[in-house]
């Protein structure tokens, strides 16, 4: 049982990792990479390591998130698609 | 073409290097010894409930100490980057819109809670997951809000250097104390232990992870501060 | 089971993320997929400290038997993790800055723009 | 005992409370920092002082109070702490030099990165604790990343970037790798790691250290993953070069040595070696073709650490390596902040002191002596020619010379004159054109020529406000630190008291420079110098030793006279010159193979600065110092394989051809014999005159001298089926052959003169080869004979190109009656050098054909006969030219060349008149010097030299030969009187006016005839052979630039390439 949640999990975060690299939206992109670390941080409370959990939670989805954000805020101006 | 190729095969070459392990490992049966020691003892040794606050505080300090100086490097590195280019690359079509009225009141009204959260996750990183990281990021992203909403214009630089260089000496004075006054450096135990399980124990863990949190707190919310455009 | 499930998960994060470093040319996706990596090398470190039916390493007030003590996850990985985390958001985020002066230097957002450093 | 941690809490606490310090006193704020690093000095050396003196090894502290394998332990020992001391110097030498620079110093932030980068250094030295290693990677990488972006140059955030990228994936395989470490030890601690486990089988154990080593070794940047910090390099300021260079890779490596021995050593251990040398060779490469200079010294750093992999991978003591590594953080540093000042300021000859301090670390950086690294380079050669691991040892040398190639480029275009186009100068016949400056109507005062640069303030040294600033005085007090432990660790491998003369000799000197003290009053000084060292060294001479002691004492002691001629201050002159006189008799007075290569390699030093003196000398000092450079390394490769056996113990000395080839080869290009001779022309020839002479009278005997030290350890060895002496003996021929016919198309003077004693040095050589009692008594004699006769020449000569300004001979003429004197010394020095009767020439002549005939070796002498005709003609030649023939109008008013330059032409030339009617007062002593090696075969009946071919006696040749002169002389009297005048500018008799009145001069292109003949035999393949050499290098290195393309994702894609070349290099997994 355990198991194929976890397998969910990791599938979800996954393709959320390859859609932040594809992903032709850079707003996107970042909110996908913030959604695999938001995974990551269930898939370690799920392990045991509750601690891990809240700072990934916290640091790796939240605030790195927001630094992304912002730092595209700053030059996304310059356009540029691939 | 020629790059896509290479890339594959170097991302062949590091998958192969990967997967073997896959089917190699299993479950481990039971902790390394000395995990098992820190499980043990970790309550003896210091009286924390969350042993892997122990680890992180007390055992493996000065890991915690040089991870602290890592954000506190990266914060002033970052605002060297950005000094001086304080208006240059600000989009001008990027405008945060007044924040709206609702948000400002539900902001009134949060705020207090969340530094009031962040700062319960610290003090209590001994007994409940969490410590001075996680508590420190709650209060940046409270900061981070006050500045959604308006409520605060501008970061106060000299107040947030205060609490940063504060909190960061007495890191560092309350390690030496942990020379004189207990084992070595960074022992925590020249506070009375308390009773386990209550937040008054553990020595000084609590003491640190707050001077930590504070810390990060001020830290991170410089970061933001700086990489953010006015 | 459950390790070499992680194992998998951290491995494929890592590869997609260097996959991304490499064949993206633009600066910020190369930045997602370094935290990608970043992301992945976690997941291998909690799978490391994985053990079999393990819970978190918190204990109340009542626990005594040393079996219930000793059936948590090992938490050294663990400390090792909270530390990696939040080392890679200082670099993530020194990376960001590096590359925002980059680009406003360059005025493109692209890595193989205007090369001035080379040989 | 002081507790590790404080080096940790210190730093941190200052760099924490530091900006509130700063908001409330800035002033007193950088001065705690000033105290802060000072403490950061002085703990290490309390602790390296406490350890070597109680024997306490280790110094050891558990974080927190707990048994130490529960925590992060630090510890320092011996090695750390001596690491530890000299990181932090370095450190506080960045702080000082930025904290308190003139424009925009270093404050806030940035006085807090910095000691944040030395925590990281400190950390990663003093921890023992595999994850606390990755913990201060990152504290010293980011805060450098946070230094880096106040760089001046904006494209710091390119190679920032890119170094971001590149040490982002190298921590992440660093955890990796602990991820993999903690699965296989269950500990990450380095003092508690269980027993019994089995670290490095199976698929794990190879994984974690390939993943650990690869997270350390990219951050060390290795060729060929390292073009993104070569880039940071470029881009970033100079200090933070030297921060990266000199602090943090030097961290680095230690934290290598701490993860080595976790490896099984059979795997580890060639793996270093690999890496190192690959790194060594194309980073060097890469940085042969820089034009920027912080690059250029980034591949340098890059490559250092080579070397030092490559010395940890040969499992060598590991204290080299470590010796190594501080001498490059130290030289490193010192030489980016030398770099800067030079950069700002152009070329160099007005800053004595930078230029002093830029030369010091070069030298020290190239393992020079006399500093640490020297030692450290020998002690390792040894250790490899012990094993006989020739591969590394060729590597190492290789690369040292690749090295020498660019360093001493750059040290030479910031020394040289403005004047100087840094070409060689055509060397025939020289197209006016083609002469910066000359045309044929300039008059006397600014006259014309290549070497101008008569005697007397060549060098114009001005002593500008800003020579001497605050900021060269750390560079200046880190360089005396150098020379200092180089000293003391020198003489820990194995000098005695007296090497360190040469030093205290220049030093002197030097010190005598700083007050002003005028040239003249220090050659004085000097002379009495060289007599009390002459009967200070006298007494422990004998042999061979005692000979050359004359000719080195002798030879310099009265040429010095000559530098009486010069005005003003020479700054470095002296002590140069006298350096390179002490070394010289350290050679002769060396007992171990250390001393005596130590001392070699400080004459090679002294007189490459020598050479540069010279006011056109670039290319020709380049040329010196890269051929005495590889001359060096020949020898020391072969030194290396002797086992510690003196040279000149022949007996006992191991019996293998391999380092007796070396050891030749070495000697070879040291007497500039055919084929490698392309240096010893234009370095002598652009050196300033006085100092050419030396070279020419006494230097060019150095390596004759090496040849009979070893002399029987070189006989009889057989290479493929012949005689190495054999071979030896056609080089000598071949040389003053091809010496001789080079020295007859030369123009200028000083060309002709310097091949012609390459010419002489190849009958030295040739007498040598003979092996046989006469071949060795005619090469002695023809040793001492011709540093008198040749110095004459020179001498006589520089007072001509003194007097009148120029070098090309087509241009004087007619100068006997101007300068008699002058004319009668060369005229003299012509007849002994030519080898006709009656001077002591046709006595040197004479012994060495009869020992070749003895030996049946008649092609040679037949070559040897053509070549001293040869020489006769360039002689004629030369003065013809210069003495007789048509007066210059320009010239009818020059004078007598001045007393100092005349009176050791006749001194040396009462002596070679003694020779030449006694010769036995020289063949009586060569004989018993040669006594113990080979009978004799000439005996001797009043001043006749008996030999199997014949006899030779001095006085009758003399009295007979003055007949022969004197009767037509009276002869000519009598017609003389009948001669009719022509004036001098009566043009009937040159039957057109000429457009260029040169050409038509009967001295312009005197043997240009001849030339069409043969001048094939001149073709200039030898130069164009090393050209060639030198473009191959050069496109080599430009072809491996261009492998650091510039792009981060090339950079990435080089790194993951990297790893997995390790992991072939590891076993390979799959």
């Amino acid at each position: 049982m355990i198991i194929v949640v976890i397998i969910i999990l990791s599938l979800i975060a996954l393709v959320s990792a390859i859609m932040a690299i594809i992903s032709t939206d850079m707003v996107s992109s970042i909110i996908f990479g913030g959604v695999v670390s938001l995974v990551a941080s269930v898939i370690y409370l799920v392990y045991g390591s509750p601690d891990v959990a809240m700072t990934e939670a916290a640091i790796g989805s939240g605030l790195t998130t927001v630094v992304f954000l912002f730092a595209w805020f700053r030059v996304k101006h310059l356009g540029g698609k691939e | 073409m020629i790059k896509r190729f290479f890339t594959i095969i170097l991302m062949v070459f590091f998958a192969s290097l990967f997967f073997p392990l896959v089917g190699l490992i299993s479950d481990r049966d039971s902790v390394s010894s000395l995990a098992k020691d820190y499980l043990v003892q970790g309550r003896d040794d210091f009286g924390a409930a969350n042993i892997v606050t122990a680890v992180v505080v007390s055992y493996r300090g000065l890991d915690t100490l040089g991870e602290v100086t890592v954000l506190f490097a990266a914060a002033a590195g970052i605002s060297l980057v950005f000094k001086g280019l304080r208006n240059e690359g600000k989009d001008k079509k990027y405008r945060v819109n007044p924040p709206s009225e609702i948000l400002r009141t539900g902001a009134r009204v949060l705020l207090p809670l969340i530094f009031i959260f962040g700062v319960y996750i610290f003090i209590n990183g001994h007994l409940t997951p969490g410590g001075g990281f996680q508590g420190g990021v709650v209060i940046a992203s409270g900061i981070l809000l006050a500045f959604f909403a308006g409520n605060i214009k501008e970061l106060n630089h000299g107040f947030v250097t205060f609490i940063e260089s504060a909190a960061g000496f007495s890191y560092v004075a309350v390690g030496l104390l942990g020379i004189w006054l207990a084992g070595g450096f960074l022992d925590p135990r020249f506070l009375p232990m308390g009773e386990f399980g209550s937040l008054f124990s553990a020595g000084a863990i609590p003491v640190i992870y707050s001077l930590i949190g504070l810390k990060v707190g001020s830290e991170m919310s410089g970061i933001i501060d700086a990489i953010r455009s006015y | 089971m459950m390790t070499n499930l992680l194992f998998i998960l951290a491995g494929a994060l890592v590869l997609v993320g260097l996959w991304g470093i490499l064949t993206r040319r633009n600066i910020f996706k190369i930045i997602i997929g370094f935290s990608l990596v970043d992301t992945g090398v976690h997941v291998f470190l909690v799978a490391i400290g994985y053990v079999k039916n393990g819970t978190a390493p918190i204990f109340d007030k009542e626990y005594s038997s040393l079996h219930s003590l000793l059936n948590t996850v090992d938490p050294i990985p663990s400390a090792l993790v909270l530390t990696a985390i939040v080392i890679g958001l200082a670099v993530t985020a020194l990376m960001l800055s590096f590359a925002v002066r980059l680009i406003l230097k360059n005025r493109t957002l692209l890595v193989d723009g205007k090369k001035e450093l080379k040989w | 005992m002081v507790n590790p941690v404080f080096l940790i809490a210190i730093t941190l606490g200052f760099a924490f409370i530091f900006p509130l310090f700063e908001k409330i006193n800035p002033k007193l704020s950088r001065l705690a920092g000033i105290l802060v690093f000072l403490t950061l000095v002085v703990i290490p050396l309390i602790w390296f002082i406490n350890i070597s003196n109680m024997d306490i090894p280790y110094i050891y502290s558990s974080t927190v109070g707990l048994p130490s394998n529960l925590t992060i332990n630090l510890a320092v020992s011996y090695m750390e702490a001596l690491v530890l001391l000299v990181v932090n110097g370095v450190g506080l030498f960045v702080y000082l030099q930025e904290a308190y620079s003139k424009e925009s110093p270093w404050k806030g932030k940035q006085i807090i990165l910095l000691s944040i980068v030395m925590l990281g250094a400190n950390g990663l030295i003093i921890t023992r604790d595999i994850f606390n290693i990755f913990v201060f990677m990152e504290i010293s990488t980011i805060s450098l990343f946070g230094l880096l972006s106040c760089s001046s140059d904006d494209r710091v955030f390119e190679g920032g970037f890119k170094y971001m990228l590149a040490s982002g994936l190298s921590s992440v395989f660093y955890l990796i790798g602990i991820g993999f470490f903690y699965l296989v030890a269950g500990t990450l601690n380095l003092d508690a790691l269980p027993d019994g486990i089995n670290f490095t089988g199976g698929v794990l154990g190879v994984l974690w250290p390939l993943f650990l080593l690869s997270g350390v070794l990219i951050e060390l940047k290795p060729a060929f993953a390292n073009g993104w910090g070569m880039d940071t390099y470029e881009a970033a300021d100079y200090s933070l070069g030297a921060i990266m260079s000199g602090i943090q890779a030097t961290a680095l490596i230690i934290v290598l040595t701490k993860i080595i021995p976790l490896i099984e050593s059979n795997i580890i251990m060639p793996l270093l070696l690999v890496v190192g040398s690959i790194t060594f060779i194309i980073s060097h490469l890469q940085a042969l073709g820089q034009s920027s200079f912080k690059k250029m010294l980034g591949y340098s750093s890059s490559a250092q650490i080579g070397l030092v992999l490559i010395v940890l991978g040969s499992g060598t003591n590991i204290l080299l390596a470590i010796v190594l590594l501080l001498t490059h953080s130290v030289a490193k540093s010192g030489l980016f902040y030398t770099g800067k000042y030079f950069n700002e300021c152009g070329s160099g000859r007005d800053k004595p002191l930078l230029v002093v301090l830029s030369s010091l670390f070069v030298i020290a950086l190239l393992g020079l002596p006399p500093f640490p690294g020297f030692g450290a380079k020998w002690t390792l050669l040894q250790i490899l020619g012990g094993k006989s691991d020739v591969f590394t040892i060729f590597i190492i040398l290789l690369g040292s010379l690749l090295e020498g190639v660019y360093l001493f480029r750059w040290l030479g275009l910031k020394i040289k004159s403005d004047r100087d186009s840094g070409l060689v100068v055509s060397e025939v016949v020289p197209d006016d054109d083609a002469i910066p400056g000359y045309s044929s109507s300039d008059t006397i005062g600014v006259a014309s020529q290549t070497g101008l640069a008569g005697l007397g303030g060549c060098i114009k040294v001005h002593f500008s406000s800003d020579s001497f600033s605050y900021h060269q005085l750390f560079p200046a007090l880190m360089a005396v630190i150098m020379v200092v432990s180089g000293v003391v660790f020198n003489k820990g491998v194995g000098l005695t008291f007296r090497f360190l003369i040469p030093f205290s000799g220049i030093l002197f000197f030097v010190v005598l420079d700083l007050f002003r003290v005028p040239t003249k009053f220090q050659v004085f000084l000097a002379i009495v110098a060289s007599i009390i060292l002459g009967f200070y060294v006298y007494p422990e001479l004998n042999g061979f030793n005692t000979l050359f002691g004359f000719i080195f004492l002798f030879g310099i002691g009265v040429q010095f006279i000559a530098f009486f001629n010069r005005k003003g201050y020479s700054p470095g002159l002296m002590a140069l010159t006298v350096g390179l006189l002490v070394s010289l008799i350290s050679i002769l007075t060396s007992k171990t193979n250390f001393q005596l290569f130590f001392s070699w390699e400080m004459m090679t030093l002294t007189s490459y600065f020598l050479v540069l003196r010279g006011d056109n000398a670039f290319a020709g000092g380049y040329r010196y110092i890269l051929f005495s450079l590889a001359s060096a390394f020949f020898i020391l490769a072969g030194f290396s394989m002797l086992h510690g056996i003196f040279i000149g113990e022949y007996m006992s000395l191991p019996q293998n051809l391999l380092p007796v080839i070396l050891i030749i080869i070495g000697i070879i290009i040291k007497f500039a014999g055919i084929g490698v001779h392309i240096w010893l022309p234009v370095s002598y020839a652009e050196a300033e005159n006085d100092v050419s002479s030396i070279f020419s009278t006494v230097l060019s005997k150095v390596g004759v001298y090496m040849l009979f030290l070893g002399g029987l350890y070189f006989s009889k060895r057989v290479f493929k089926g012949v005689d190495t002496m054999y071979l030896l003996g056609w080089i000598g021929v071949l040389t003053s052959v091809a010496g001789s016919m080079m020295a007859l198309f030369q123009e200028d003077i000083k060309y002709t003169l310097a091949y012609s004693s390459m010419g002489q040095v190849g009958y030295m050589i040739l007498g040598f080869s003979i092996m046989s009692h006469l071949g060795w008594i005619s090469s002695l004699y023809l040793v001492t004979t011709h540093m008198m006769f040749i110095g004459m020449l020179f001498l006589s000569v520089s007072g001509v190109i003194y007097r009148t300004g120029t070098r090309l001979m087509y241009q004087t003429g007619g100068l006997i009656k101007r300068m008699p004197l002058s004319f009668i010394s060369a005229l003299f020095a012509i007849i002994a050098l030519s080898g006709v009767p009656p001077l002591s020439g046709f006595g040197a002549k004479w012994l060495m054909y009869s020992a070749l005939l003895e030996k049946g070796w008649y092609l040679q002498a037949a070559m040897a006969m053509f070549a001293s005709g040869v020489a006769f003609l360039y002689l004629f030649r030369l003065i013809h030219s210069i003495f007789l023939g048509q007066e210059k109008a320009i010239y009818l008013n020059v004078k007598e060349a001045p007393a100092p330059l005349l009176i050791p032409q006749y001194i040396f030339m009462i002596c070679v008149m003694a020779i030449s009617m006694f010769p036995n007062l020289l063949i009586k002593p060569l004989q018993t010097v040669i006594e113990p090696y080979f009978a004799s075969t000439v005996r001797w009946e009043g001043y006749e030299v008996i030999s199997a071919l014949g006899y030779w006696n001095g006085n009758a040749v003399m009295y007979v030969t003055m007949g022969v002169f004197i009767i037509p002389l009276i002869w000519l009297l009598i017609v003389n009187r009948h001669v009719y005048k022509v004036k001098q500018f009566n043009i009937v008799y040159a039957a057109e006016r000429p457009f260029k009145p040169e050409t038509t001069h009967y001295a312009y292109n005197f043997f240009g005839h001849y030339q069409k003949a043969l001048g094939f035999l001149v073709e200039p393949l030898i130069s164009k052979f090393w050209n060639g050499t030198g473009i191959l290098v050069n496109n080599l290195s430009g072809g491996l630039r261009r492998w650091n393309s510039g792009n981060p994702q090339g950079y990435v894609f080089q790194i993951l390439l990297y790893v997995i070349f390790l992991s072939f290099l590891m076993g390979g997994t799959n």
